[in-house]
């Protein structure tokens, strides 16, 4: 199995071993360095890198997410979604400093982290995590917060599935159980390893996905497919909102939704460049492929409804570059420009068929289309990057970290792209059939849904005694 | 002619006026307004200062039928907007003295 | 008194040393270097953090604070508050750099600096500022637009106090005065130091408040406490609002005002770890203090509501993530995120007490509640300092630059509270006295206040003639 | 010519040569490094500042300018701006990977680059961009990126100019033929080098402009005046709107506004600062000039309002603001703060009389002032750059890179104050009149305005089948 | 029956809506209107573009109430609504032939 | 006296209100109304849900002169608001009882 150890591209990589320059570069790299030696291998340029992106990531919940979201459905709930999308942030922030970093980054077992690091235990401005390249570490912290902002966002992206018809405490309950049982085992299993420097020791101490050699740069599993499915299941146990197909359930404001598509694709570069962990030329490889297959699939929606409809519009193009940040997420550090574009441009249609048809055939009510967007544009994503990643298509291909210092492996495109179906389908029933028995649960036990006369007077009023607007 | 005044609940405008046109009324003027009435509001809070809004959103449907329209209509309005729950709204009947279409200039009930 | 000498955390002070890495690091840190030693001593990590930092604080600024309060004024008000924002930051810079930046950062006095910058005379793209490291230096006009950023946004903080009722160019005038008779002078007193590598040859050559060793990581005195006495003087002499209590005052937007305080959680990272002014672990432990002590107030503000009202509201929830953020301000690099999250879980409640009742048994109008959120959370949070910094609870303690390289300097909890209320008092007393004469003086010759037709038809109208909606 | 080789401030030079600090220092700068040489000199902190500031630019575009001018227009037509700016920032994007990059950063010619770098053939996370700095290096994805952003934006702001009135596909054809026959052959000639390692051996290797030694730091010229100039041809070719003088046209949203506004000032620092591509003293000079001479300019509009209307206006503010930052992009790296303060106080009133009076004489309806604020401001600033950047006002002068290593050049004001107006002129013709040819043509093959009817209506609804706002 | 209808300052919606209730008025109908008469507009200038705006915001009431109540209606909002200053509005009474109350179906007086 | 009705395209106020003032008339009611009628509306496609949007956007006045003054006025609007395409709207008149000037008590006639 190790020989299939991966992650991380390759092509970047002699290039990386040459400008990390660590002090002694002269006599090579140090295996397992101790602290002292590790604090010698930061570059206060990844630092900076890695607190900027975190701040984008954290950008993309609040504000971002909240107002794509908020700007869809209509001005009575517009508080409740801004309200759900903020108060996970703050209650997910918690739970993470708590157990989830250490459930999530700690060794223990390919399923789940130990509980060693709950409370932070043993992290501290002098300790270091590890990167993709030898001998390059960045502050614990850093690390610490840039996979907080991951965690916070992803049961926000959920929401959206049951908008409109859903009581606050009881989703803030879900959201806290779902991240436990559901969130922190998925992100250590594709995410956690003992990193290039330590591994080769023990190449088992690696998560589940991870060590199978499933690619996944940025988290299309861990983020979106993983609250795609999570969304359907929420929405098929919640039912249908009142009035749907009767009552006139236009966005409220599309204007509030484009700042928050925009500020989405500006805050994903540092979701996806930032999950390099290095400032460095792979990083501006992640950030391009995301800046381009974004706007392919931005054109590529237009384009559909020009020909559907005759009549491009803005909820469309918004809609096609949220689908090409879906699907370039887990692919941007191995695609090319090139490629990225082509994944950019195959996404769009896929995900307008099921956002805009099988929603329809099927009637289940995806509110805002989480399962639409981000489980299937997250599918075909993680699927693509077995393929674009291919060395025969200019992509990165991926690293060997079994031996020391790390070498480029060799890329088997078929045997990759089955990996990413496993990767896929573990993700599917794990994410979905625990989240189906936790909204069952909670809406067994405190009930998950408004009177149908408080969703009809709006959340903003039943829930939390606001209105959005006194215009 | 007469205008019937009718104050409703948002959520049943299309309704009330999909029954309107089946029974041939060919327009209308609707109005979005803060009613008033046995059906009380409610309270916001921010920051702890209290805001009693007395006020519940309705519809108001102006019509404008020849006379002997006028109980069809009011029948129609009536049948759909009620819910029996309180705050369905009301409904009012006026003397409308003469009726003008701009595009055309006819006059009266020709010019609904 | 150089045994109190104190600034900047020392936990993570033997991880600085070696991380920091100069060239010469073999031979030992150089005391006093000269500018061209120093141009060695620059990591362009840190200066594109405090670049970056810059940035975000401006953001905080315009648009986020902008928003924040706009929001919560009626309609008829809204570009009245923009603009007195916008204008205020455009004010100050100017101010800033004619004669702030040198009343403030050179020596001359314990309680302001002299003049020997005006203009900014003799800085340059080849001079450097100190940070908090022995031998690590930014370019000095990068420390210029950072510290720029916090003159242009404390007086914009004041204006929420008096929303709705003050005329434009007496609140300008008032603005320039105040920067220069209190804001100058505090942030002197508190921030003004000649540097690790400079002060053990004369340990007298800092600010007063620095000198007395009070400890304020990012401004928790300089900037909310001075703001928030400010504001409650100014709505003292300028008197409720025509139609309190009476009339419907609800937000015109919180939409906005979710918008406004989603940026300013964002961009407060740019203002507390970029405080750090280096890109170290020490930032990102002011980072992640930052992040989760904000999460722990506004969940604390929403239970609060929650048993108050029985309702959660958006606006508690915001509201009290503001309050953690003034907070943690002052602490967020000596505690640890543990201590942060305490420190969260306290402040909330007690500004709620100021804002849903004090305020109004005191039956002052500080319309956006300036004073009960930045003022009180600031105390709580220059006090909290006292206590999270304590090396026995995790914290950073504090670092003697007395001596040269600066060690880690013991920690005495009481007596350190002690000089954290003491600082705290000088700042009530100072700006609270010279905020009251100015904002009367004005009001005598100038006069602050519309005319009761004009504060009802809205300022917009009235001193701006525009509408902030033409929907 | 050579003598006039130049780009780029000399000022800071002694400073950078020192802190830029590559390994072999000592052996002083390696004249054209081998690529292998070239990944030892980049620095981590610069890649670190190109990709934020691209985060930056890309933001200006999306949701900055998007709101700045949507809330400009009546409700009606939002969506149709929102939509404009965000689909050219797509389609561009894509031009500029497959053509655009090669076609501008190529040699081929003084006028206009190859194609040798087609589908970014070539490039790698392997291959290198010069800086100005002799041996500094940064990853070329983060140039292709940088540079990609400036792409995006420029057409964006043309759309102003004739915005309520004009097709949505015929615009997006417009706007990939306006790049490629004037944006990219514009900054080819302004913006292309071999590089100050390579220079000195082909002095002829340079885009026409900058081999003429014209100084633009930022995109004075090649973005602004561009811009500006296309977008006053647009409304001459498209007309007025359908009730211009007789209907009210107020802006629908001065808060939409004053956020894009806010948002773009914050946005600039990385189009000026970024400019710089490294993150060192001359970045931050840079910085702080874009800082105060937009407060400047902001300050003078509004003053200008309180003399002419007595009463001064948030879009006032905003406007101000704009055309300080328009004047500021090519002289950013070259002026002082103080003399950036005098451009901005000579700007604003410029432009106040173009958009206030010659506009309403000339009776052209440049909606949104396009020509007004970016190409008379970016004339401002483009021939200030001529006298601010002289040494003997405190200036940076330029470099004279046709020797190795790079020495500062001598400076003649009068010669250079020549040469700049030489640039404007070339650029307004160029951009001038080639962008009323492609309006003739798209007008006549496609037609460029829709029907008086489906004006009335609004574009939202007829050309997207959208409403903005359903509240 | 008969409506009443008055164009109100805005800020005065809730005075005279208490000072109806206490007099026993059940319910209104409330409509954000432009008001246009002898209190004069306000100029804006946007960019040096200036727009004359003619229209004053009002609050339009429409009350109905049995004959009866009509004058007490009328003294009432009078009185309230008067500040003395040009714009205080004006109030119109119009005769209503039948009024319905949607959910029991009441006529007339019972439907108020 | 008599209170004239119209709903008229939103883009045609400020002309008809030009053309009332000229003649004489000192004040009105406008209220943004959604109008139904022979003019067809649109439809909205979002993420392939479509809306049939069956309102058109009218502006609605109120205008309450003496009966001397009605037709006038009615002609007045026609002419101004009439733009022969189908939409142009609708007058209708009806009788006023009763007008008072809040600020003055002055009746009828004198209120206007
Ligand atoms: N006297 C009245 N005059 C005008 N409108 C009225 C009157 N009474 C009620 N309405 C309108 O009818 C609506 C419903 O009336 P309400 O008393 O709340 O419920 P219900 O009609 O079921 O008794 C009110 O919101 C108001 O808009
Ligand atoms: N002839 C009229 N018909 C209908 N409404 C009117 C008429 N004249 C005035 N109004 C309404 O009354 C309001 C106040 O009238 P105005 O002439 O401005 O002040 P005043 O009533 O004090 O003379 C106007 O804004 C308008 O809404
Ligand atoms: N019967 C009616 N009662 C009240 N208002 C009406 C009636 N019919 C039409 N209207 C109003 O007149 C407007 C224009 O009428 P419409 O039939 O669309 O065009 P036209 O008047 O040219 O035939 C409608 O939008 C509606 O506001």
């Amino acid at each position: 199995m190790n020989t299939m150890l991966k992650l991380g591209p390759a092509g970047a990589f002699g290039a990386l071993a040459l400008s990390g320059l660590p002090a002694w570069a002269q006599e090579g790299p140090i295996k397992a360095p101790t602290v002292e030696q590790m604090a010698g291998m930061v570059d206060k340029g990844d630092t900076t890198w890695m607190l900027v992106s975190s701040v984008l990531v954290l950008m993309m919940a609040i504000p971002a997410l909240a107002l794509f979201y908020g700007g869809l459905v209509r001005t009575k709930n517009m508080l409740s979604v801004l309200m759900q999308v903020f108060m996970i942030v703050a209650v997910v922030a918690v739970v993470w400093v708590v157990y989830g970093y250490s459930m999530t980054f700690t060794g223990g077992g390919p399923f789940v982290g130990g509980l060693s690091k709950m409370f932070l235990a043993g992290v501290g401005t002098g300790t270091y995590a590890a990167t993709f390249s030898n001998n390059v570490y960045i502050p614990e912290y850093a690390f610490v917060i840039f996979q907080m902002t991951f965690a916070c966002i992803t049961p926000g992206l959920i929401v959206g599935a049951f908008a409109e018809r859903i009581k606050f405490w009881p989703l803030m309950l879900f959201s806290v159980l779902w991240v436990t049982a559901v969130y922190f085992p998925v992100a250590h299993m594709v995410w956690y390893w003992s990193g290039p420097d330590f591994l080769s020791d023990n190449t088992a101490d690696a998560g589940y996905l991870w060590g199978m050699g499933a690619l996944d740069f940025a988290g299309g599993t861990v983020v979106h497919i993983n609250a795609g499915i999570a969304g359907l299941m929420g929405c098929l146990v919640i039912g249908k909102r009142v009035g749907l197909g009767k009552e006139n359930m236009a966005p409220h404001s599309l204007t509030m939704t484009m700042i928050g598509a925009s500020l989405l694709w500006v805050g994903w570069f540092g979701f996806n460049a930032g999950s390099n962990l290095e400032a460095n030329g792979l990083a501006a490889l992640a950030f391009i492929n995301t800046f381009v297959a974004t706007a392919a699939a931005a054109l590529a929606w237009v384009l559909v409804e020009q020909f559907r409809h005759g009549r491009p519009s803005l909820l469309g193009a918004v809609t096609g570059a949220v689908a090409g940040l879906v699907a370039i997420t887990p692919a941007s550090g191995f695609a090319t420009p090139m490629t990225s574009i082509i994944l950019g441009l195959v996404t769009a249609p896929v995900c307008y068929i099921f956002v805009s048809y099988v929603k329809g055939k099927l009637k289940y009510d995806d509110s805002l289309d989480v399962f639409g967007v981000h489980c299937i544009g997250g599918i075909v994503g993680a699927i693509g990057t077995g393929i674009v990643a291919a060395p025969s298509l200019g992509g990165q291909g991926w690293v060997d970290y079994s031996v020391f210092p790390a070498v480029a492996g060799t890329f088997d495109m078929t045997a990759q792209v089955i990996t990413q179906i496993k990767a896929v389908a573990v993700t599917l029933v794990w994410s979905g059939g625990v989240s189906f028995l936790l909204f069952k649960g909670i809406d067994m036990v405190f009930g998950l849904r408004p009177t149908a006369d408080d969703e009809r007077q709006g959340l903003d009023q039943t829930s939390h005694g606001e209105s959005a607007y006194n215009l | 002619m007469k205008m019937i005044i009718a104050a409703i609940k948002p959520y049943k405008l299309d309704e009330v006026r999909e029954a309107l046109t089946t029974i041939g009324v060919r327009g209308m003027m609707v109005t979005e307004i803060k009613g008033f009435g046995t059906q009380s509001g409610h309270t916001e809070i921010y920051r702890g200062a209290e805001y009693a809004v007395n006020f519940v959103p309705k519809m108001r449907l102006e019509i404008v039928v020849a006379d002997s329209m006028t109980d069809t209509v009011v029948d129609a309005i009536t049948k759909t907007a009620r819910t029996g729950k309180i705050g369905d709204g009301k409904i009012f009947v006026m003397d409308v003295e003469k009726a003008l279409r701009v595009r055309t200039g006819e006059l009266d009930d020709d010019a609904l």
